[in-house]
């Protein structure tokens, strides 16, 4: 095959045996890869109800026909399994050079099943693999652990592991790669630890070809160009990175603060991205094949918040920060590195403290139930919380949980700023109608990077249209969530989108596979895959009522600023959607839509 | 009025915030070209395109809400106003 | 006039899209491993470093090459490899100081830049002009020269 | 000025091309026993195995000599030098007057005592004459005995098994390559060779005599056992050729001692190649490096001093390596450690299970190392850093942990104060 290496390699670890299997082309060519991959195999292969983090759930590592190739981004894969935090479908996307490398060690997907009975890790390396003892990096952090596997595999090896709080079990740990990448969200990394699986070591020397390699530079040099061209990818996300929407979002009065009860900081400008860039940031850097390079090492030089690694991002310096109440960059820097070393989450963490804060704020969460005080503000609890979180310390094993849990626990599931038990990102509805419709209908719950509507709605990308309106938004959000399972399939950046379409996909995407693939034909996968995940949940137990959002969001008004007085009128906008997706009025795809989609159940 | 830069435009006019008096400048057009003719040429380059047109990449919020949901250029601006410029950067 | 390849590795995102395009255009395939440009990557230090052969003007490794299969280019003026008489012994990996060139287990030959005939691939690719391919005037080999100079007294600093 | 050089291999080439580019009008002549033109011995092996065609052997064209003005003595060895006079005497009686000349005669082959060794069908490889001999006797032969484990036998064995021969190697060390490798490598570097078909390789065994009517037959073994074989090839390493210094008043060792001028002790004598004792930085002392690369860097600053320039030859380090049907190992400076070096094994190591280094310090300086497999990649900056004598303090963590580019050292040093991002 082309594009893709056409194997799979699949890991059971209860019977610790090892096999290699061949990528049927039908499949490829219906759900390409990474999440599309992932998803398909997952639900062909996931009996219904299983414990997400006992024996039977199975994790599934993918990359796409375009990752390890020239096309611009592709330096991606997906992590799919069932989640324990929303106990539907995970698929969480991250880059680095890890997906890249893990293609020339000769993959597209690595299947992992079973519980081994000790730590373990899985090397790969050219074509072969195996499964090693990890009983030595158990318990270390994931920059630790990278250290030792590469000084005992390959110098060139890169790693995948989990950190203490997968190990632990916390509902929304992480798998990160390269030290600072991160599949982050829905707790992939609990799926790992639950299955003794500390981490995945890959390295490779083999090809990745494609059909067609004169048109398909052609088409790498022409989507470079739009990159190069477009002011977010060539100016905006290389200067300042993601951070710089701090401000942004901030003055359009849609950044959640203090648990979403007001959509305007008064703190912002202490976090934003400019300020980022200019005390913490070190220079920029890019994963795998990216000409856009948003990545940003930083270091905290001194005082009790020193350290260094990568970030923060936005989404971040919102979690560890606004949403919290606080104010000081270094501590969120410090806050965001903890996640990283300890494998968590950053937006699940931040958010969940920010719901304990308030729970704490308004008595609910007694003051004997909790070792630290939980006080908005206080930026020493963020850091101490994510800490005592990564190692389920004290406060930190209820956090461990995520909001939902803790706020149902304490009597209060509605201050959960959550969506199927997934905690919302940076951008509070009521002031970016769109994005409440998307995280309301997201297979994985709470998510932005399913349809990221805050292009249209406020950068203005690919055209402008009202944040504040909730006509048309449902056409939007399917047309996003549709692409964006398409760019993510690829094993493309979300990121490419700023500057490039669906037919810039297709134009790599053909003659590196050398599949005929018309614009129609690519997005109808993109659909397709979201369907896919649909049913995934629906045969989870998902029913309507699950695409819903906060109550917060639905009924309180926003209290200030730009989107003052502003609601999400999520009923209009749902109808909407699911009439634009062809489901029935309780959200489930039609025989039409399947028939359509070519989906056979 | 207050009218805050930001990103690209705050570089190009080399600070984050002036005030301009409504008198001056009743309406986003005209506070546009008052704009570019303090802060000169490489203002000019961030805000309009070569034929003198604002940029479609730049977003003028007015009190947090995006002109174009207003009246466009023509959105009538007060001394109790609060204008941002804001350089289409990034997501997250 | 004669051009010159300029890496300026301060400018390097570590994105190793050279190292994909080389290869592709090399060995007709991605695989950074076959690819005549590396860029050596210190993810902790932040410290990245393009790295290919430096065309010597005085080529160690045409010295020690027992074949003659290593000679400079009439037009591009590249220090190249004749195929035909690389029997792969590899003495000019080990004489060349900045390890850049690399042994193909499959040819059994050595490979190594060639300045693409004098259209870098890597050049046409980089999104930041972390390399670049520029005329040999006096501006461009100062700046090559300072390089090498800061590299110079890299290795002698290393010899405190 | 009148130049004579006695050699016509990599040293004398150079030393030729030196001279003519410090002196356009000087006379030149070389002197060769062998008959053809420039050539590359380490092709011999190859083309024996019928890896390289003939032509390609030759490094110059055949107008090289002519188009550098230089005259050519072929077929014909200098018997007797006399500095007081400034003249050499040949072989095929012609006397020679110089002014400068350089010794680049290189070394011969030694010769075992072992019964039966001049019998036909036993063999040696240094020109391209013998090659010639051993590619004519393979053609007609099946099995064969290598006497030997260094580079030569094993590049001998190599070419012999490309022309179809079974072949058994005699070593008498119990490892290959003992003579630039420590007994610590000897796994690694047997794991090279190991699995290819029809090679046999003995260690600790020696060849007690070879034996056959009118022609090689068999060879006897210490061990007791014999291997019934049509030829031998013999690789027990190699003597300067100094006969004709005998009598001179040329300072010799074990080669031809030298300044640092490559000039010997009788003034307007130079030398180079593989019969000088060059300086040996690794070592810290003169050592005759009998190496491709030593003899072309010796040649060339030989031949600018003859010129009339002044340029000092900063030393070299040993430096060696040997492919082997894809396999390959690498060997710098001072291998066999000494006391007070320290050693370091990096083995086993990844996915490349050839991957081997072991790196030998002293205080605070590389000194030497063996690489197999991936890690030859890194030894060109290995050798960099024993040749300048870097203090490698700094840097250790980062080679004992493979990580061994220049790009690391540059980043030790100048890499850290990278640029906060420009807004």
């Amino acid at each position: 095959m082309y594009g893709w290496t056409g194997k799979i390699l699949r890991v059971n670890l209860s019977a610790r045996s090892v096999s290699v299997e061949d990528l049927c082309p039908e499949i490829a060519e219906k759900y390409l890869g990474a999440r599309g991959l992932g998803t398909k195999i997952l639900y062909d292969e996931l009996e219904p109800g299983v414990d997400p983090l006992g024996p039977d759930n199975k994790i599934i590592f993918a990359t796409g026909p375009l990752t390890g190739t020239a096309a611009t981004s592709a330096g991606r894969y997906n992590v799919v399994t069932k989640s324990p935090l929303t106990g539907f479908i995970a698929a969480s996307n991250s880059g680095g050079y890890f997906p890249a490398e893990m293609k020339y060690a000769g993959f597209d997907a690595i299947i992992v099943e079973g519980v081994a009975e000790e730590p373990v890790y899985i090397w790969v390396h050219n074509g072969k693999a195996e499964i090693r003892s990890a009983k030595h990096v158990w318990g270390k952090n994931t920059a630790e652990t990278t250290d030792i596997l590469v000084s005992e595999t390959d110098p060139d090896a890169k790693v995948a592991c989990i950190g203490p709080a997968g190990e632990k079990l916390v509902l929304f740990a992480c798998v990160v790669n390269d030290k600072g990448r991160a599949a982050g969200r829905s707790g992939v990394g609990a799926v790992m630890g639950s299955k003794n699986l500390k981490a995945i070591v890959v390295r490779g020397t083999g090809d990745v070809k494609v059909a067609d390699p004169a048109k398909f530079r052609e088409a790498v040099l022409a989507a470079f160009k739009k990159i190069k061209e477009a002011p977010v990818t060539s100016q905006g996300l290389p200067t300042y990175g993601t951070a710089v929407l701090v401000n942004v979002i901030n003055q359009h009065g849609a950044f959640p603060t203090r648990n979403f009860q007001t959509g305007v900081f008064e703190g912002a400008e202490k976090i934003s991205g400019e300020t980022l860039a200019a005390t913490l940031l070190v220079r920029k850097r890019a994963c795998f094949g990216c000409p856009i390079a948003c990545g940003r090492p930083s270091v905290v030089k001194s005082g009790k918040y020193k350290g260094e690694g990568e970030g923060p991002e936005y989404e971040t310096i919102w979690a560890l920060g606004a949403t919290c109440g606080v104010d000081n960059l270094e501590a969120v820097t410090k806050a965001n590195y903890l996640c990283n070393e300890l494998g968590l989450d950053p937006i699940t963490m931040g958010s969940t403290i920010a719901c304990a804060m308030e729970l704490y704020e308004k008595g609910y969460l007694p003051k004997n139930a909790t070792d630290i005080p939980l006080v908005f503000g206080d930026a020493d609890a963020v850091v101490e919380a994510t800490r005592r979180t990564g190692y389920r310390e004290g406060i930190g094993d209820l956090l461990a949980k995520g909001s939902y849990r803790l706020a149902a626990e304490f009597g209060h599931p509605e201050l959960s700023m959550s969506a199927k038990k997934q905690e919302y990102p940076a951008y509070d509805p009521r002031g970016v109608k769109g994005i409440g419709l998307n995280y309301a209908t997201s297979n994985r719950g709470g998510c932005h990077v399913r349809g990221y509507t805050i292009s249209p709605e406020i950068l203005g990308v690919p055209e402008k249209i009202d944040p504040l309106s909730k006509d048309g938004k449902a056409a939007w959000v399917k047309a996003f969530q549709d692409v964006t399972a398409l760019v993510d399939s690829v094993g493309m950046c979300l990121f490419t989108t700023f500057a490039l379409g669906a037919s810039d996909v297709v134009s790599m995407l053909e003659p590196a596979t050398g599949m005929p693939f018309s614009t129609e034909k690519a997005t109808l996968a993109g659909e397709r895959i979201w369907n896919l995940e649909r049913l995934f949940n629906l045969r989870e137990g998902l029913t309507k009522e699950d695409d819903t959002l906060a109550p917060r969001l639905l009924n309180e008004p926003m209290p200030e600023g730009p989107a003052a007085g502003q609601v999400v009128e999520l009923a209009d906008m749902l109808a909407d959607y699911y009439a634009a997706r062809g489901w029935s009025e309780d959200g489930k795809p039609s025989a039409e839509t399947l028939d359509r989609l070519g989906i056979a159940v | 009025m207050r009218v805050r830069f930001f990103f690209f435009v705050s570089q190009a006019a080399g600070q984050d915030e002036v005030t301009v008096p409504a008198e001056s400048a009743p309406d986003i057009s005209t506070l546009v070209r008052v704009l570019v003719g303090r802060f000169g040429e490489r203002l000019a380059r961030q805000l309009l395109t070569a034929d003198g047109e604002i940029r479609r990449d730049i977003n003028i919020l007015v009190n947090g809400r995006n002109v174009q949901f207003l009246s466009g250029a023509d959105t009538r601006l007060s001394d109790e106003d609060t204008v941002s410029f804001l350089s289409a950067v990034a997501g997250g | 006039m004669e051009k010159v390849l300029l890496v300026e590795h301060e400018k390097c995102t570590a994105c190793r899209i050279c190292e994909l395009v080389c290869s592709a255009k090399h060995a007709g395939s991605f695989n950074p491993a076959k690819a005549r440009i590396t860029v050596a990557t210190f993810l902790e230090d932040n410290f990245f470093f393009p790295l290919t052969c430096q065309h010597c003007e005085e080529p160690l490794c045409q010295d020690v090459c027992p074949t003659g299969a290593i000679s400079r280019h009439p037009e591009t003026a590249a220090v190249v490899i004749d195929d035909a008489k690389c029997i792969g012994c590899r003495m000019c990996q080990a004489a060349c100081p900045f390890g850049a060139i690399a042994y193909s287990p499959s040819e059994d030959k050595v490979v190594k830049c060639d300045l693409c005939g004098g259209e870098p691939e890597c050049v046409l690719f980089c999104p930041w002009d972390a390399i670049k391919y520029v005329q040999a005037d006096d501006a461009a080999l100062r700046r090559r020269k300072a390089v090498g100079e800061k590299l110079k007294k890299a290795l002698q600093e290393v010899k405190l | 000025m009148k130049y004579v050089i006695l050699g016509n291999g990599p040293a004398g080439v150079s030393a030729l091309a030196a001279i003519r580019k410090v002196d356009p009008t000087g006379e030149i002549t070389v002197v060769s026993p062998e008959t053809w033109r420039y050539y590359s011995k380490i092709l011999l092996t190859r083309w024996i195995a019928g890896k390289v065609r003939f032509p390609s052997l030759f490094l110059v064209d055949e107008g090289f000599y002519e188009r550098n003005d230089v005259k050519t003595v072929f077929g014909a060895a200098a018997t007797r030098i006399d500095p007081g006079r400034r003249v050499v005497e040949l072989s095929n009686r012609q006397r020679l007057g110089y002014d400068r000349l350089l010794l680049a005669m290189g070394s011969s082959p030694q010769v075992p005592d072992v019964c039966g060794i001049r019998l036909p069908g036993v063999h040696y490889l240094r020109t391209f004459d013998d090659a010639e001999r051993i590619a004519q006797a393979a053609s007609s032969a099946q099995r064969a005995v290598v006497i030997g484990g260094g580079l030569v036998s094993l590049k001998a064995a190599e070419g012999l098994l490309g022309r179809g021969l079974e072949v058994w190697v005699v070593v008498s060390s119990e490892r290959l390559l003992s003579q630039i490798t420590a007994p610590e490598d000897a796994a690694p570097v047997l794991r090279i060779f190991e699995g290819t078909s029809r090679l046999h390789i003995l260690p600790n065994c020696d060849v007690t005599e070879v034996e056959g009517r009118g022609r090689v037959e068999r060879a006897h073994l210490s061990a007791g056992q014999r291997i019934e074989c049509d030829i031998v090839v013999v690789g027990k390493g190699v003597t300067p050729n100094l006969l004709c210094t005998r009598g001179t008043g040329i300072r010799t060792g074990r080669g031809v001692i030298v300044d640092d001028r490559m000039q010997t002790s009788v003034p307007g004598i130079y030398a180079a190649g593989d019969l000088a004792e060059g300086f040996d930085i690794a070592r810290g002392r003169a050592a005759v490096n009998a190496l491709w690369s030593s003899a072309v860097w010796q040649g060339r600053v030989a031949g600018c001093n003859m010129a009339g320039r002044d340029v000092t030859y900063p030393g070299d380090v040993g430096l060696n390596s040997v492919t082997f049907f894809g396999g390959c190992v690498a060997t710098l400076g001072k291998t066999r450690p000494e006391d007070g070096d320290e050693v370091h094994t990096l083995a086993g190591r990844g996915s490349d299970s050839g991957d081997y280094a072991r790196l030998v310090f002293r205080d605070d300086h590389l000194v030497g190392a063996v690489l197999i497999g991936r890690a030859v990649q890194t030894a060109g900056v290995l050798r960099s850093l024993i040749a300048r004598r870097s203090s490698v303090a700094r840097i250790k963590g980062e080679l004992l942990r493979g990580r061994m580019s220049y790009a690391g050292i540059v980043r030790d040093v100048v890499g850290l104060c990278t640029p906060v991002v420009a807004c």
